[in-house]
């Protein structure tokens, strides 16, 4: 109680703090300058912000809406804290913005450049990302069943697919850019190389996963293969495979976008990068990073969701 | 005790950098009483950014780069200009019937980005050529680290360097007259390759000027050697290779092609008049995210190349 | 769920069939046959026009038969034929000395070390993560969406800032390209754990509640051993993106030596050959890794009494 | 897919003629063994057992526990493999029967799918087999109201007590209404009242559908009450000790005939027989 | 670590005086209720439930399947939260008692962790204890002796028949020698012989320990034979509807007395008792 009483005060207090601390590392006498004193007082506010946070965390409203808010808000502003520290240390030391560029810069520059970030949005996540990562996961779960399925197959597959399992982007964009071209098509390619292996090795550690009283019921119905497949063997690998799921849900968005940096036509979220990096527009750069973050973050979080409604089952559900 | 120097260069180590090889080779840094550290880069090295984050005293950049940094916030000054002429031209196949740069038009074009594109953009706005897809333009493909594209007739004209692609275009079968090439030199929207940059406010230490000037002078007599040795530099830039996968042939070319681009006259001191006309091609260039917006102050200083004894 | 308490997530034994043609030795040599011979005609198939073309610009006529001959001879062709790949990796991996830089071992070492650092470090910040969330509320709820965030972020946009950083406080060598190799492969690891130190059933979990289990207990001797299924097949997926990771992150250091810079020095020199048998090194190198993950998890698995599949 | 036919049950109107005449040898066992391989060494869990049961017998198996009995049933229905001897299932090898899906097995743990209802659990088979959504459905109903489960249909096995769990079981296997029953302690959790309760419908249903039922059971009076024949086992190997017929009680028994001396003889020889098997005899 | 306390059956030497004095509440619970929340609704699992446990005391619960057993000893382990009501367990709160190690937990499935032996299985709670290994294996083996299953320590759970797995579970409680034991059906796996062997042996060690013991069972002779109190439930909502007294058949008690007029009597009331909480009574 008391823990969480403290937070309730700390949090304004600290947020206060933050705002006072914003205010004045902006102003030129301190901005690349920063004493001391200043420095301390980051201190202060950090030791304030954690304290609050962990008793935020431990806040348990008896409401529920109160509650998921609470739930809500630890991410958030702990999220924000680091933006914070991230600003004042970046302006308040005077780093060079090729360096690193301050939040402030990249989100102004991010609001400036909507309609070039989305084009490259368009360009990388929705044509090359999503195509590649379905592409990919269906290859990979595809392999994992008829390696499965025919056993002979399997011994000869399966070190196979540990052989695909490391084709370096850098080592195979520059191929695909010559057998598919510069387009997405090529950013897809690398992207169903990289996304493949992960789902391979998840599906086939899935598919064993089964315990032996269920398969047992399953050969008392005389169920074939593909019933069990179904009725059984799906359904307990299921948490392995969306764990494969996840992982190239971000796998697949790193591909594209370092594949774009060997050859793409002129737009996309690699492309913009590669060469903002040498334009030292590192605000732009950012920009584009926290498009990706963003992407792949909802790409994830939608996975999960589906997750969490497809193994409600699974113990890691049940608490 | 010998003067500590790390330099970045700015692409894989190849006879492109033999002076500074050569140089450390040789020894005449050690002759200058200084210890030189080569660092290679690479697609992915952004020498401005090395030499702000503190990774390298002295930096090999093309002017473009170096500028759009120095805009940036990165007050970079070129200190010497050890390559006098540019070497970047467009490649097209013959057989495109591509004769003169007005054909260029509606064409598929690699070109290299990261900096280097800016020389291109400046000779198509003063071709009236549009850049970004639109009709009546030409289409531009950022083109990756080869010549594939022009070989796999991905595109009908590619960008290479006197001393290195072109010859890759070549070791596939192509003839000379086969080929189109446009010199970024002929069409006069050449820019600066190949400087020595430094921080504006290492300048203001007059140690730090005079360690420059040892080095810009070894690295000078390590370019004359090159010039005069194009077999040797090629050979001692195998023997620097990490990778091992250069080839002795094409780097002893590429040795004798650099020594085409260097400047004899001027010992490497800039001249001003091929720095305003890189600032001219440049503020050409347009578009709409413009290499520089304002004509730069301060990008060049004589002190290094004055202080040389 | 009781019946899942009875047994460890191990196939169960098909009887007959699983004995049958027990080793891998046959059927991998199926595979790879079938492989070799798709491969032949898909190098036939797409090397065509780029062999035609050659024969075309050199003014001479050819037969189909010379044409297929040519198509598995080319210099840089678009799929290399396997014997070109197999002579080069030949003369990479056995006629050169493995402290060569011409050998192709020397710099799979170079980048071996790297990936195995890498991949320590990322087990280690992997597994660490995992454990923390879940055990500690708070970090769950704050840390995992910026792991997720973290993950999204294209690596080979900031390793160079990584190694300029890192350069500047005098942290170079193998230390950053691990760094890199740790960054992108913590993940699966992490993901992978989570889900597995969650998967105890809730009367396992209540049984260590009976004897009032410390956390640790808990995590020892329930999690953790339970957790081994998922644990493993995130470190499969981790060490392969490792190797990956080491790869990449040869390029922002230089590029100087290791499978990356191989590939870079044969995609810049369009030496597609030297690409496919610096291909085939990593993928070698990560079925080795692999199969290293897997040899481990039987062991594993025997000593904790799985049945034998 | 897998299996060929529709089981008996299953297959509407009356059995067809070709079947085997009453009172074939539904299992037919000669000289079977079974030893399970261990890392320390060889279990005999199964050492030369000889057994006929012919159709429509109710045939209760007894023993210490670990003595063989759910192995014996495993290796009838096809789960596990012998080492030595015969085995026949009407009249054929365990696996083709198996394929035939001769047989319904409720296992000694409820091995419910975590991720189907209960009334989805019960509808498995039927789903396996191919019947129709609204057949499943109203055979489901059917025995989940047999085993008291009505208006649990929508919950998962989680949410089930241990002794919910098992009826569920019991009604997926009765719910496609196998010529053969396998039953391996089908009411070991189950009170003495559901006990009694299950035990009458099992009772009728077999005399109404003249199955043939192989039950597991600890329960001496459990045992005497529902067989026809009771098969007496003993440990280290496995084997059968005595087999003693109780068919003599008759098809149709009141929970009543429990008092009868002739019921007391049966099950007195059961525990003799029984005890004999224990190592301890205090 | 959790646990603070060593359990008083692993202290050395006698009890120290400070301890609650003989037939002090064991459990002590008012007008306890728990409501699981499910998707389609909520299930009443227990109502309004009242009970007292001295210490010494052997309580057997009985009562239809699904009608909160298992939960209620649940809420006495803190296993589950209850929504109402007041429990107090050796005079602190479940939890309190929890992390004092004040119970030992038989589950109603055996819940062996399939990666370890047998016996590593049983030293388990040793192990977490902090026992030392000697102490560990002495213990291990004496509790698998006693529950008949010397010669399986090294084989690993799969290895074993469902009644082994449960013995093994048996053993894996008993070893570190509770104070107060809840057992969920321990004994529903288990033969006659055996049961009746085990039931001996608990009356044994509950009469030289003077432990507490909470017993679920289905089977009414085997509650009367071993409890000084027996408590009937009743499902939908769980409640206990009656309390029965059975002290007066004394702490030692022989087989024999299953035959004895008292043990009947008390036999049928349970009888009655259960019956009633049945929804159908034929
Ligand atoms: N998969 C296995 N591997 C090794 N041994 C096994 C296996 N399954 C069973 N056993 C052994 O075989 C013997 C017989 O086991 P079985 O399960 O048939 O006994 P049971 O009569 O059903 O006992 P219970 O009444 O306890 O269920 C036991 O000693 C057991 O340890
Ligand atoms: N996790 C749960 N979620 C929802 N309902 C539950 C849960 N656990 C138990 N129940 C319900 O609570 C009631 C009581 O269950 P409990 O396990 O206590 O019964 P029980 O008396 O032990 O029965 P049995 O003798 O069959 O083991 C049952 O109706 C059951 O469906
Ligand atoms: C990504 C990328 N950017 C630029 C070039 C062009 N290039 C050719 S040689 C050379 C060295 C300059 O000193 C450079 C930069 C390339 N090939 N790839
Ligand atoms: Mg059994
Ligand atoms: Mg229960």
């Amino acid at each position: 109680m008391n823990v969480s009483r403290r937070a309730i005060v700390l949090t304004p207090l600290a947020l206060l703090g933050c705002a006072y601390a914003l205010n004045l590392v902006h102003s030129p006498t301190v901005a690349g300058q920063a004493g001391l004193g200043f420095w301390a007082f980051i201190i202060v506010l950090w030791l304030a912000a954690a304290v609050a946070l962990s008793g935020l965390s431990n806040l348990r409203p008896k409401n529920l809406n109160m509650r998921r808010l609470a739930g809500l808000c630890v991410p958030i502003l702990f999220g924000a804290f680091l933006f914070f520290l991230w600003e004042v240390i970046v302006v308040g030391a005077g780093v060079p913005s090729v360096l690193m560029p301050a939040p402030s810069a990249i989100g102004g520059r991010f609001v400036a450049s909507l309609p070039v970030l989305l084009a490259d949005f368009l360009q990388t996540f929705v044509k090359s990302v999503l195509s590649g990562y379905v592409i990919g996961c269906l290859a990979g779960f595809l392999v994992a069943i008829i390696a499965d399925r025919i056993p002979f197959l399997r011994r000869g597959l399966l070190p196979l697919g540990n052989f695909v399992s490391a084709l370096p982007v850098i080592g195979i964009a520059p191929i695909m850019v010559m057998w598919f071209g510069f387009d997405w098509p090529s950013k897809a390619a690398v992207v169903v190389v990289m996304t493949f292996f992960p789902m391979l090795v998840n599906t086939v550690a899935g598919l064993a996963a089964a315990g032996r009283l269920e398969h047992d019921l399953m050969h008392s119905y005389a169920a074939g293969y593909w019933t069990t497949l179904v009725k059984l063997r799906l359904p307990v690998a299921l948490p392995f495979i969306f764990n494969a799921l996840k992982i190239n849900s971000t796998l697949a968005l790193i591909g594209a976008i370092v594949a774009e940096f060997f050859g793409t036509p002129i737009v996309g979220m690699g492309f913009r990068i590669s060469i903002e990096v040498s334009r030292m527009s590192l605000d732009m750069v950012w920009a584009e990073i926290a498009l990706a973050a963003i992407a792949g973050s909802i790409f994830y979080g939608l996975v999960a969701l589906v997750e969490r409604g497809a193994t409600f089952w699974h113990p890691s559900y049940r608490t | 005790q010998a003067d500590k120097v790390t330099i970045q260069l700015k692409w894989v180590t190849q006879a492109q950098f033999a002076g500074y090889y050569v140089a450390k080779d040789k020894g005449f840094y050690k002759e200058a009483g200084l210890d030189v550290t080569v660092k290679p880069g690479g697609p992915d090295i952004a020498p401005p950014q090395v030499i702000a984050g503190g990774g390298a005293d002295v930096v090999v950049d093309w002017m473009p780069s170096a500028l759009a940094a120095r805009e940036k916030g990165v007050a970079l000054v070129n200190i010497a200009q050890p390559f006098k002429r540019s070497g970047m031209m467009l490649t097209c196949r013959a057989e495109t019937g591509i004769k003169s740069p007005q054909d260029l038009k509606g064409r598929t074009l690699g070109v290299w980005f990261s900096g280097n594109e800016y020389p291109f953009l400046a000779w198509m706005a003063k071709l009236g050529f549009k850049t970004d897809g639109s009709a009546g333009g030409v289409k531009v493909l950022k083109q990756g680290f080869n010549v594939d594209p022009l070989i796999q007739k991905q595109a009908d004209c590619i960008s290479t360097m006197t001393y290195n692609e072109y010859w890759q275009v070549i070791d596939a079968g192509f003839k000379p007259e086969q080929l189109v090439v446009f010199k970024y030199e002929d069409q006069g929207v050449a820019t600066l390759e190949d400087g020595l940059y430094v921080m504006q406010d290492k300048l203001k230490d007059p140690a730090f000027v005079a360690k420059m000037a040892k080095f810009v002078a070894a690295s000078q007599k390590g370019w004359d050697y090159v010039r005069q040795n194009p077999d040797e530099a090629a050979k001692i830039i195998l023997d620097n290779d990490a990778s091992g996968a250069q080839t002795e042939k094409h780097q002893k070319r590429m040795a004798a092609e650099i020594a085409k681009l260097l400047d004899t006259a001027g010992k490497g001191k800039l001249d001003p008049a091929d720095y305003d006309r890189t600032i001219a091609t440049l503020l050409a260039s347009g578009g709409d995210s413009p290499v520089i917006t304002k004509k730069p102050e301060g990008a060049w200083s004589h002190a290094v190349a004055d202080a040389i004894k | 769920m009781t019946t899942k308490a009875l047994s460890l997530p191990v196939r169960r034994a098909s009887g007959k069939t699983s004995r049958l043609g027990e080793g891998n030795t046959g059927p991998v040599l199926v595979v790879v046959l079938a492989i070799l011979a798709f491969w032949y005609v898909a190098a036939i198939l797409m090397n065509w026009q780029g062999v035609a073309d050659a024969f075309i610009r050199a003014g001479e006529q050819r037969s189909t038969s010379e044409i297929v001959l040519a198509t598995m001879d080319q210099e840089r062709p678009m799929l290399p034929a396997p014997h070109q790949v197999l002579v080069e990796l030949k003369k990479t991996v056995i006629d050169t000395a493995v402290t060569s830089r011409r050998s192709l071992l020397f710099h799979a070492w170079v980048t071996l070390s790297s990936t195995l650092l890498g991949f320590a470090l990322g087990a280690l910040l992997g597994s660490v993560l995992a454990v923390l969330i879940v055990h500690v509320k708070t970090l769950e709820r704050s840390l995992m969406p910026w792991i997720i965030s973290s993950q999204t972020i294209p690596i080979l946009a900031i390793a160079p800032i990584i190694i300029v950083v890192l350069g500047s406080i005098g942290i170079t060598g193998l230390f950053p390209k691990a760094i890199i190799s740790a960054y992108l492969c913590f993940f699966p690891i992490t993901i992978s754990m989570v889900k597995g130190l969650t998967s105890p059933d809730p009367m396992q979990r209540d049984l260590m509640r009976t004897y009032s289990a410390s956390l640790a207990q808990t995590f020892w001797k329930l999690r953790l051993p339970a957790s081994l299924p998922y644990l493993f097949t995130g470190l499969k997926v981790a060490i392969a993106i490792s190797l990956v990771g080491a790869i990449v992150g040869e390029l922002p250091t230089g590029a100087q030596a290791g499978l990356g810079a191989r590939l870079l020095a044969g995609s810049y020199y369009g030496q597609t050959i030297q690409i496919w048998a610096a291909l085939f090194g990593a993928a070698i190198l990560a079925s080795l890794l692999v199969a290293i993950v897997s040899i481990a998890e039987r062991i594993v698995n025997r000593s904790m009494g799985a049945r034998s599949a | 897919m897998g299996g060929s036919g529709v089981p008996s049950g299953l297959a509407s109107g009356t059995r067809p003629a070709s079947e085997a005449p009453p009172h074939a040898p539904v299992v037919d066992i000669k000289g079977l063994s079974l030893t399970y391989e261990a890392a320390d060494g060889p279990v005999y869990a199964l050492s030369n057992v000889d057994l006929q049961i012919t159709e429509g017998e109710f045939v209760s198996f007894i023993g210490p526990s670990g003595c063989g009995k759910t192995t014996l049933l495993r290796v009838i229905a096809d789960l596990e493999q012998p080492n030595g001897g015969h085995i026949h299932v009407n009249g054929v090898s365990p696996s083709e029967a198996r394929v035939r899906r001769d047989y319904g097995f409720i296992f000694q743990a409820p091995a419910l799918y975590p991720w189907r209802t209960i009334q989805k659990n019960v509808e498995l088979p039927l789903e396996i087999f191919g019947l129709s959504k609204a057949e499943r459905q109203e055979r489901s109903q059917r025995q989940l109201e047999l085993v008291n489960l009505k208006g649990f249909e929508k919950k998962f096995p989680w949410q089930l007590s241990g002794g919910m769990q098992q009826r569920a079981s019991i009604a997926r296997a009765l719910s496609f209404d196998p010529k053969l029953l396998l039953m391996d302690e089908p009411f070991g959790a189950l009170d003495e009242i559901v006990r009694d309760h299950l035990n009458e419908q099992l009772l009728k249903l077999w005399d109404k559908t003249r199955k043939t039922v192989l039950f597991v059971t600890h329960s001496i009076p459990e045992a005497v009450f529902l067989s026809s024949k009771i098969v007496v086992m003993s440990p280290r190997p496995g084997r059968i000790i005595d087999v003693i017929d109780a068919s003599h009680l008759g098809r149709e028994r009141k929970l009543e005939i429990r008092e009868t001396p002739e019921f007391l003889k049966i099950a007195h020889r059961v525990r003799e027989g029984l005890r004999a098997g224990h190592s301890y005899d205090d």
